[in-house]
């Protein structure tokens, strides 16, 4: 019952075979490339904001991007998104801007108000409780009566909360429109996989809701869009949810708060290198002739450019006035609180408490 | 008949220490000099008033308990 | 016997709810073919199918967080938790999602789910079956708690609740499931939330209490008034947001106040309303703030509930005191 | 990957083989025998107990009772056991009184202060919340040093839970002595083992923490004692911890107050009575001529007895005075609750507050 | 720079307890190889080893419920929920059994365990980091609820929590993690429980407060004390049983108080002292009993952060108030 680990790209770059339809398609590829570029290029920009006490606390993606951005690939516009808080490739890819992933990582709800993803989640902090909403969502799908899906990704260490598993279970038992992506980066902060459980893939766990479970490369972007692809497309025909683990590595610390020294070894850290999805697709796309040098500073720049013009966007943005506290706790203001935000010096009628 | 309501006399209701100290000297607060914010009777008041008032309890409590 | 208890009130208000919103979907555990162990959800999987009235597996944290999912989506889920002393599990999905998911989105995205569940004591249930522990909702800012005391109240307010943008615990004090029968018109207007109700005028004491706890109270006023003392009853019905305006204003009127809750003294939600009348209405007390409650111990199991739960006499004997004060 | 299915007796008490040792000891069958026929008495007792306003609401274990006897049976003295609500033949097999249980059914917390099996858990009633209780204890009784081991019941819904979940996977992590013993008796009140989850069985939920999943015959009492004494034997040998599936079938309602006619068939109910443990272990051993009409009258007398005896003392106990409620909340009673006891009228040196 | 940090003063008191009780052991995420995340664990697995220092996986449930299992068997578990934002899971457990297996058992068995988590504001951390729920665990009867406000407090109150045989949750206001330093002696001495501790004389009026907010209650009592205002400051320290009456005490002599939290206002542990004084103490108040707390809104990220904290302005705001009274 070994599934096997679907893979297109091997860590040097070259390919297994074939590439699958329709991403075999340079320009997908290219795009796919450009996600995880733009990804990393976000994750580099918030630790140095974070670093010069511009930023929260921040969580970056280094290494994981494949699994991110491969995910959204495969996803639709009208689908559902239920980020963890580690997918921002995912979340610029379905058009969360780098503005507001800034505006959120820097401490400003306004962050999350996206005018992209209208329907996707907020970023989840509490690990695992976020597979329930992919759940629930996916039942409105479902009600909907339209053939959309609700994606959620989660980390290794998300596997271990009785959240992950009682949303696998509902999904299944119900037969829900719902992919449940484990980005398994081996560790969760300082736990490793091996320790998190006994079970001998993360893939299996599908077998306690009676629910299909595959494993992927997760640091091969085509085969996670592929794959992910292939669980859509069993969901919007009725099939019902699937769990995917998509084995990938955590190249950076667990948070801008840590300090993965404590707990691993540079040695293994720098043997993952090896097998980091940028380069890997990178190469593929040399070796085909579809890439090079002029293309690749083109692109660096481009997304730099990008990014840094949204930290200076982030940067100028005023804070909101304090009866912002108050602007969406409920529809309307409550008689009860009217106090309270006028305490704050507030207007309750300000709706957003912008400046 | 169940007891009225004590009613504040002064344009300030007093807190329920001042209250009590009144009540337990049996004293017409409309006859205390209020010293406090917008004529509030504070407890001072009530121990000064006590203390130069002969019509005052003998034994008026000196705390509020 | 005329009129309808608790239980066919809500049944009503669920099945006006379904009828009128093709979002409602109601879920939880043995509402669909059994009609709920109370028998809330009767009839409603016949009459609107599976589809909106669904089993789900024992689950209490899916089922709090996937209504959270279907109420992002637009859907208007109303959730059961069999019992309060299973909700425990629902908290983290309530406090960590569905009471910020809108302040969180600026607005984009909302919760209006309601979480139902049958909660007290006085019926000689299972252990477990038993607890009120409405104050640790009422303490999350975002959520709306609300307790019904009376069918009429529990048709108004649940359909209030439904249609409400926010979410809504709403606690039905199992114990007057079936105790008391009203005439509820199924007229489709809801009570408005967010009010506490002066249930009936006096003018010595301030009784306020919610839920099961209003017989007792209702009780208690009937004995006092027969010793001469006017008591004035305040049913909180909405817990949080918690409209204080109308008890201080009571209690400015009457200088009196005894609060009577079942769930444990320490903590309850009466320290709340205690609370405001030390801040706001102090200038107006004459006496001590009661709070006639459960005690600060596990609620035993049921040779000894009764010896738990807040009596008539106690409540009495509490305004009784506060009357000594003149 | 379909496991089989454990079973030595079939339903109408023939073998399908040789018995396994020791339990093909007629004495220990005799015992089994036995062990079941005092438990369906004592929900017998109960349930008119219940019906006639003597004791509270309770939960049945007609038709499961070789899987809580056979567990049980399968278990030490200084193992621990972790019940659910329905488990009264596993509690009084490991020394719980009739009367304990009376008084615990009757609403007295005195009937959980068991004078025999000292470390067992009381009845749990919220659904699976126990799991965690026999993993903790399992590593206590690691850390001991010694070879006992932690066994907990629960129901088919009872898999449903996050702590179920939680709970294997941790012992699995951690290699713990712990076995969790499933009685799916195919109803959870009245959501059918179907509509509980779209796993094929709940045995193989053990793969979700990489341990083993069982599934054994749950009407048949030696396999049930066979099958949870060699997950016990791998538990003590350090092997970690076993999920064992047991099918059985509730005969009764949910509970007494509950009425299983409003969601499943008199037909349905009446076809599983063919399959019930007690008949069919009898028959096993009227077969095998250790069993005889005089036998099973003198036992059904003697078990009678017993119980009626143990309901007597349980209705002829006084209930508890008023501050008993305080009584074990703390060790010693905080001086700030010394004011509630007092206004119970009651002493706060009385510590178990009997009358 | 002389003394340690509360968080090394924990970390002397659990180095203690752990040589000095073979029963205490250690459990959570991150608190073994990585110390955990704010060090409080900091090089206990190395002196003490891996079967009683011990990484979880990422389960919050069976974090709490293993305890309940441990401690069920005699040892002296003491688990880290990580930040107070995630120990919502583990109320199942200690409501519905940490808190009462003594009285289920009547005595039999007993539940010795701690649940230790970081709360509170003011360091800017992620979402749901930064909460104070310390009034849904004190309305829970049956366990202790303990929170220091200083190294030394940390040290005594931890050691007072792992031998005391109630289960106790013992929540760490980490904006004091590393804000002072003091001289802690590691003595094995413990501080008493269920003890109010009044940490400054004052005739005045007075503060009470507990955690981190303790910082800007003696800053105002300062900063009032230049204005000719002498406050007392009672530091709650066990929330639940309440010692309610060295706080009645307190107002008794000053008449007044001012109960600072960070927690939402409504339904916060404030509510519960301010209900004690509008009960046994209401006939001392010369003044409104006033709290400063947080806002009854979802705790904001951290732009916003230092909007909702209450500051020593807003103490001093009160109290001045309060004073208008006399
Ligand atoms: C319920 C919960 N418990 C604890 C935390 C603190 N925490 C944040 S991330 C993390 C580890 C998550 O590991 P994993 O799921 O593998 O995701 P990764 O960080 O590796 O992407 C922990 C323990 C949390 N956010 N939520
Ligand atoms: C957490 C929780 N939710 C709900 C209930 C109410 N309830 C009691 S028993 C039960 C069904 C249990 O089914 P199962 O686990 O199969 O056990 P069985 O009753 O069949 O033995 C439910 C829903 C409960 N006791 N605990
Ligand atoms: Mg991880
Ligand atoms: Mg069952
Ligand atoms: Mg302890």
């Amino acid at each position: 019952m070994q599934p096997e680990i679907r893979r297109f790209l091997h860590p040097d770059g070259t390919a297994t075979g074939p590439l699958p339809e329709p991403l075999a398609d340079p320009d997908r590829l290219v795009g796919l490339y450009r996600g995880m570029v733009l990804a990393r290029a976000f994750d580099e920009k918030a630790i140095s904001l974070q670093r010069t006490g511009r930023l929260g606390t921040y969580a970056s993606s280094l290494g994981q991007e494949a699994v991110s951005v491969g995910t959204a690939a495969a996803m639709d516009d009208a689908d559902v998104f239920a980020p963890s808080f580690r997918e921002h490739g995912a979340q610029l890819w379905r058009g969360v801007t780098p503005e507001e992933l800034f505006l959120y990582w820097g401490g400003d709800e306004r962050g999350s108000a996206f005018e992209g993803p209208k329907r996707d989640f907020p970023v989840c902090v509490p690990v695992a409780t976020h597979f329930p909403h992919a759940v629930g969502a996916a039942l409105a799908l479902k009600l909907d009566g339209g053939a959309s899906v609700a994606v959620a990704i989660g980390g290794d260490g998300s596997t271990s909360k009785g959240d992950f598993y009682e949303a696998l279970n509902l999904a299944g038992a119900w037969r829900l429109p719902a992919i449940f992506v484990i980005s398994n980066n081996q560790w969760a902060i300082s736990v490793p996989r091996q320790a998190q459980t006994a079970s001998r893939t993360l893939a299996q766990k599908a077998l306690a809701a009676g629910i299909p479970g595959w494993q992927v490369d997760g640091n091969d972007a085509v085969a996670v869009a592929s794959c992910v692809g292939d669980a859509i497309a069993r969901a919007r025909e009725g099939a019902g949810p699937t769990l995917i683990e998509a084995l990938t590595y955590r190249l950076g610390d667990h948070t801008t708060a840590d300090d993965a020294r404590r707990y691993r070894s540079d040695e293994e850290v720098s043997g993952h290198w090896k097998e980091e999805p940028l380069t890997r697709l990178r190469t593929y796309l040399a070796n085909e002739g579809h890439w090079d040098k002029d293309r690749e500073e083109a692109l660096i720049r481009e997304v730099r450019q990008r990014i840094d013009e949204a930290a200076e966007h982030y940067l100028a943005t005023p804070p909101q006035l304090p009866e912002a506290m108050f602007a969406h706790l409920f529809a309307t203001l409550p008689a009860p609180l009217e106090d309270q935000v006028r305490s704050l010096g507030g207007d309750a009628g300000n709706g957003e408490g912008s400046p | 008949e169940a007891p009225a309501k004590a009613e504040p006399s002064g344009d300030q209701p007093l807190s329920p220490a001042v209250r009590k100290i009144v009540e337990e000297a049996n004293v017409d607060p409309s006859r205390i000099e209020g010293s406090g914010k917008d004529g509030r009777i504070l407890k001072g008041d009530v121990l000064a008033f006590l203390e130069k008032d002969e019509g005052g309890k003998a034994e008026a409590p000196a705390q509020a308990k | 016997m005329s009129g309808v208890t608790m239980v066919e009130a809500l049944n009503l208000a669920l099945a006006r709810a379904l009828r009128e919103d093709e979002r409602v979907v109601l879920l939880g555990e043995d509402i669909a073919a059994d009609g709920g162990v109370f028998r809330v959800t009767d009839g409603l999987l016949a009459t609107f199918g599976a589809d909106r009235v669904r089993d789900t597996p024992l689950s209490e944290t899916v089922i709090a967080g996937a209504s959270v999912g279907l109420a992002a989506m637009g859907y208007r889920p109303v959730a059961e938790i069999q019992f309060m002393g299973f909700i425990y599990p629902t908290i983290d999905q309530m406090a960590n999602h569905a009471s910020r998911l809108r302040t969180r989105t600026r607005g984009r995205l909302s919760c209006p789910m309601v979480l139902r569940a049958p909660y007290g004591g006085g019926v000689h249930a299972p252990e477990h079956h038993s607890e009120s522990m409405e104050a640790m909702f009422a303490h999350i800012p975002g959520l709306r708690v609300v307790i019904p005391s009376s069918p009429r109240a529990a048709y108004g307010l649940m359909l209030a609740a439904i249609r409400d943008p926010a979410p809504v615990v709403f606690l039905e004090p199992k114990r007057l499931y079936r105790a008391v029968r009203e005439t509820v018109e199924d007229t489709g207007e809801a009570l408005p939330l967010d009010r506490c109700a002066v249930e009936r005028e006096g003018r010595d004491l301030t009784l306020v209490s919610w839920g099961a706890m209003m017989l007792e109270t209702r009780k208690a006023a009937e004995t006092l008034a027969g010793e001469g003392i006017e008591a004035e009853i305040v049913d909180v019905r909405t817990l949080a947001p918690l409209d204080a305006r109308t008890i201080v204003d009571s209690v400015l009127k009457t200088g009196r106040c005894v609060i009577v809750h079942e769930a444990p003294l320490t903590g309850g939600f009466g320290a709340e309303i205690a609370a405001r009348l030390a801040g706001e209405g102090l200038m107006s007390l004459v006496a001590p703030v009661a709070r006639v409650a459960g005690y600060d111990t596990v609620m035993p199991l049921l040779r000894l509930e009764a010896a738990y739960m807040p009596s008539t006499d106690r409540i009495c004997e509490a305004a009784r005191q506060a009357m000594e004060f003149s």
